[in-house]
């Protein structure tokens, strides 16, 4: 009797989720952000329901084994847009973005009241690297020590440090591809020396990410500036969601996200900007690390580029821009702080030109060569720059280089997903912008 | 005798820290959808389903972890709570336990912290949680000294360093005006002791969830409830040091404090909704560079008022 | 709880300590011998100060001397470890061989 | 000494609790878990002291053991090749004169609580111990407190001067940089400091085709 009262009493607790993303799988981490049932949490630990969020390729399935595994009694699975694995019998399927929040309080309720079994392990239970000492006292073998234990070396450093003679073990570990604060998709294999990182090295690249339908249109015919500009605001908007998120502004996180949902030529940044620089979002936080040199600024490319001094911007090269008197401000350091203060300023900037476009209703010219809110397009799109975290994140702090990372937008542009998005959940994601023309 | 000394001061912490833990967890809601956290059902049931989630989740295990260490730190830091509440006074002779050093009781306290944040974040023997207990290591060491200085503040003008004295020599001026550096240094040492909002670097969301990343279920419920429950204990202990504990005109002694304690906690809540997280190295470049000092500062100014 | 039972126990605990300090390898290990010594000693100290010293303040102030002595101890001897893993890269007794030969 | 039979058990309790920790620090693998039994050890012999009406004493303890344990656990874990006690080992040597030793110790230490006789002169109840320590170490015996002060002074300055002798990155003359991460290579964990110096500020760059 007190047990069921019990699970009734948690049936009814915002509904715990871990989300996997999978391709185009952060669009529902957007929507879910938003709804007032759902908790995203950030480990498999702590939550009820493992959302399958967009197709996972097969390459990342055994990390993804591994997470289902990860998640404790009694949990349930739910996949969205993706095909279960065939040997998870039963598991819910959902394809449309408006029935998943209901969906997966449908599926903790169920959890909870006992009328779904919790999913089983896939795994079998044992130590990845199962040990057993050999010695006298039970330890590895030769002489005192000997031995892997647990997969671990035992800290043996003695070639000399060359950082300060302590001698601190350095760690090495990988991390993602469902990680919270990295892009979705993205692996590395990783040592820190104390909270330094000493090596990254980025072993799966993020998946390709889908631009708004507007960029791939701008490819083939001329498109209205102000709907290309507030999809370009909209982008940026989104990656400051992700990153304030990480650094602990929830609520202007949400903000943001409401923002981008809302957005039309009459929203203004304002009043965000004015809560971000008050709440010290640029004076507290890390935001020192990540400095890129011209060559690696020009390989990222868009904001990034800019926020490093780089001026350059495809736009210049419209004349439908020109004729907005459109030019790219820029940032000197090219550090995390440069590169949101230039993006804040592109939002801001995007804003105006969308309101100006829409009054003299100007038309793109060039269809060759546009800039995308990912960077330059003009013979190829925008490819994967995962590979310069290697570079750049060496010697930072495990805080700073996450702000880095959540800061730089390197993952490859792709034109997919959008012909899959019916008209109705274009307009869910999107908020307003459908009618921007009348 | 047993019932005076022991069974009712027992009771008196227990039901401290069960409706604060819970008042802190309905005034987090609150303030987040004031700002604009999206919310459904009420909130004032909200933390009791949440509870109640956590008591149906199983507690889950890591690879070959220190088992009496992961699962003891969380009970640890409740009891290092319970302590804390129980030398808050909240009136002349309600005071659960009245000793006669309960201000440095509260530094081992704090200090103590230490050893049991560290404790459960290297006990999980997983990535993450070591990272945050480390983390916490580094600065912990500098908000124990900060809030020694502080605290030896208010002890100089009550010549004692019992709270119940404390509060009793704020009679004519309270010490958040008679020592105005006391104050804000303390609530900053609360923010960091409690690893709440600007200062979690502990249990931060750039380790997703650093000591608490690793654990489920009743353990993790444990440590919620003692995070909030030392949160509590820090705004008793911040009111009776500075905000003059149970004096106030017209109302009962037990009732001020609820107030005092309750605009500590809603200061305290505020400013962790409010502020980002802070960089671990800015963080104790500011400890050890501006706010040390300034402690010294504030210790030399209560030492002054003291003598004169 | 009597002067005998504390002294006994004060004696437990530096009979512990002087086997943690003989017979540890580990430069770190023997310093917590060290401690469990002292500890030992305060305890009896106190016990001394309430039972038989009639409360002289200076009972106190010797445990609160040697709780300055094991601050200076354990600072002293981290500093020592540190310099000689410097120079041997050693964290044993017996890697330390400068005075035998 | 008048109590009650409550801080009799409580006083066995301690007692047991202070040994039987106190000998798992040197029976443990773990290297931060011993350093957290011997924290315990502390804590039950502090606990104890408050019993006995040194209340600072007993509370002195508990924190500045919880922090020198901290510190030593974190040294622990730098110098140990083992600090988690997941490979099993036993770093001792003569052992069994050190089991001897101890047992000698012990047992003369023991005679003596039990033979030999000493004044009984009870703390009287009306005495204020914190008070008393506090009159007394600013007091009469200034000279000892402020000199056990002085000597920390200087144990710290030893310290820094034996731990730092040049310095932890390198002698402060050249500049005490970070080292690289790699032999040879540029400082670490440094953001360049000669670009800030150009001022920041929106840098407007117009370009008119």
């Amino acid at each position: 009797m007190a047990v069921s009262w019990l699970r009734k009493l948690a049936s009814r607790t915002q509904v715990p989720v871990f989300p996997v993303l999978g391709k185009q799988g952060d669009r529902a981490l957007r929507y879910l952000a938003l709804s007032p049932e759902i908790e995203l949490v950030d480990s498999p630990r702590h939550a009820s329901v493992l959302l399958i969020a967009g197709e996972v390729p097969a390459d990342r399935f055994e990390p993804l084994r591994r997470v289902h595994d990860q998640l404790p009694y009694p949990f349930t699975t739910l996949w969205f847009r993706s095909e279960p694995w065939p040997h998870l019998e039963n598991v819910p399927r959902v394809e449309k973005l408006d029935e998943l929040p209901g969906a997966l309080i449908t599926a903790h309720r169920e959890l909870m009241a006992g009328q779904r079994d919790s999913a089983p392990r896939i795994l079998t239970d044992k130590p990845p690297n199962p040990w057993k000492g050999e010695g006298d006292f039970g330890q590895g073998g030769e002489g005192m020590m000997g031995g892997v234990p647990y997969g671990r070396p035992m800290a043996m450093n003695m070639q000399d440090d060359i950082r300060d003679g302590l001698t601190l073990d350095s760690l090495t570990f990988r991390l993602g591809p469902f990680f919270s604060a990295f892009p979705p998709g993205m692996m590395a294999e990783i040592t820190l020396q104390g909270d330094l990182v000493q090596t990254w090295s980025t072993q799966l690249a993020p998946y390709p990410q889908s631009l708004d339908p507007v960029f791939f249109t701008a490819r083939e015919r001329p498109v209205p500036i102000a709907e290309l500009e507030l999809a370009r605001a909209r982008h940026h908007l989104h990656r400051l969601f992700q990153a304030l998120r990480l650094a602990g502004l929830e609520n202007a996180s949400l903000d943001a996200l409401r923002l981008a949902q809302n957005l039309s030529t009459s929203s203004t940044l304002g009043g965000l900007r004015r809560r971000l620089v008050r709440s010290g979002f640029f004076r507290l936080s890390s935001m020192e690390g990540g400095v890129l040199d011209p060559e690696q600024a020009r390989q990222i490319g868009g904001p990034a580029a800019r926020a490093a001094g780089l001026d350059d911007d495809l736009r210049l090269e419209d004349a439908g821009y020109r004729r907005l008197r459109f030019s790219p401000a820029c940032q000197t350091h090219g550090n995390t702080r440069a590169r949101w203060q230039q993006t804040l300023n592109e939002i801001d900037q995007s804003l105006h030109l969308a309101q100006q476009a829409e009054r003299d209703e100007v038309y793109t010219s060039e269809v060759d060569r546009i800039e995308t809110p990912r960077g330059p397009w003009s013979e190829q799109g925008p490819e994967d720059a995962s590979p310069l975290l290697d570079e750049v994140l060496p010697g930072l702090e495990w805080g700073e280089a996450l702000a880095t990372v959540a800061s730089l937008d390197v993952a490859a542009v792709v034109n997919e997903g959008g012909g899959t998005q019916t008209p109705d959940e274009l307009r869910v994601v999107q908020g307003g912008s459908g009618n921007v023309f009348k | 005798m047993f019932l005076n000394e022991l069974l009712l001061p027992v009771l008196m912490v227990t039901f401290m820290l069960t409706v604060g833990a819970y008042v802190v967890a309905v005034l987090d809601r609150l303030i987040a959808g004031a700002f604009g956290a999206p919310q459904a059902g009420s909130v004032w049931l909200a933390p009791m389903a949440r509870g109640a989630w956590l008591m149906t989740q199983h507690a889950n295990a890591t690879e070959a972890p220190d088992w009496q260490a992961w699962r003891l730190a969380p009970a640890l830091y409740l009891a290092l709570a319970a302590i804390g509440l129980a030398v808050v006074p909240w009136s002349e002779s309600l005071v659960a336990t009245d000793l006669v050093t309960s201000v440095v009781l509260w530094g081992s306290v704090e200090a103590l912290a230490t050893v049991v944040i560290f404790l459960h974040g290297w006990s999980a023997n997983a990535l993450l949680p070591l990272i945050g207990g480390y983390r916490y290591v580094a600065l912990g060491l500098s908000y124990i000294l900060i809030s020694m200085f502080v605290l030896i503040g208010v002890a100089l003008p009550a010549e004692s360093l019992q709270f119940t004295q404390v509060v009793a020599s704020q009679e004519a001026l309270w010490n958040v005006l008679r020592q105005p550096l006391g104050l804000p240094l303390f609530l900053i040492v609360g923010l960091g002791m409690t690893f709440w909002g600007p200062l979690n670097l502990a249990d931060s969301a750039d380790l997703a969830g650093g000591t608490a990343s690793e654990i489920s279920g009743p353990p993790r419920l444990v440590w919620d409830v003692a995070r909030a429950a030392m949160l509590v204990a820090f705004s008793g202990v911040a009111a009776s040091a500075f905000l003059g504990g149970w004096l106030g005109p017209w109302l009962p002694g037990p009732l001020w404090m609820a107030i005092k304690m309750l605009a500590v906690l809603l200061v305290l809540l505020l400013l962790g909704r409010l502020l980002p997280r802070i960089a671990p190295e800015r963080c104790v470049t500011l400890m050890w560079v501006v706010l040390l000092p300034l402690s010294f500062l504030d210790l030399v100014w209560a030492g002054i008022g003291a003598l004169l | 709880m009597t002067l005998t039972t504390l002294l006994l126990l004060a004696a437990a605990l530096i009979g512990i300590g002087i086997y943690g300090a003989l017979s540890q390898q580990s430069f770190v290990m023997l310093m917590m011998g060290l401690e469990m010594i002292l500890n030992g000693v305060m305890l009896a100290a106190v016990a001394f100060w309430a039972f038989s010293g009639a409360g002289v303040p200076e009972g106190q102030l010797l445990t609160i001397i040697v709780m300055a002595v094991m601050a200076i101890e354990m600072a002293m001897g981290f500093a020592l470890v540190v310099a000689v893993f410097r120079g041997k890269q050693a964290d044993m007794t017996e890697s330390l061989t400068g005075l035998k030969h | 000494m008048n109590h009650g039979i409550g801080v009799d058990i409580a006083f066995l309790l301690l007692a047991t609790l202070a040994v039987v920790t106190g000998w798992r620090v040197f029976r443990t693998d773990s290297m931060v878990r011993a350093s957290f039994f011997l924290l315990v050890s502390f804590i039950a012999v502090g606990v104890i002291m408050i019993l006995l009406a040194a209340e600072y004493l007993g509370v002195a303890m508990f924190f500045m053991m919880a922090v020198e344990m901290t510190v030593m656990a974190l040294f622990m874990v730098m110098f140990m090749m083992n600090p988690a006690g997941l490979n099993p080992m036993n770093m001792v040597h003569q052992e069994r004169i050190a089991i001897g030793a101890g047992i000698v110790g012990f047992l003369v230490l023991g005679a003596m609580a039990l033979f030999a006789v000493f004044p009984d002169q009870p703390v009287s109840a009306s005495l204020d111990p914190v008070k008393s320590l506090g009159n007394e170490m600013l007091g009469d015996s200034m000279l000892i407190f402020e000199s056990a002060g002085l000597v920390l002074l200087t144990t710290m300055i030893g310290v820094v001067v034996l731990s730092c002798h040049r310095g932890r990155y390198g002698a402060a003359a050249e500049g005490s940089l970070p080292p690289g991460l790699e032999p040879g290579g540029d400082p670490a964990g440094k953001p360049e400091e000669d670009e800030e110096e150009e001022g920041g500020g929106h840098h407007h760059h117009h370009h008119h085709h």
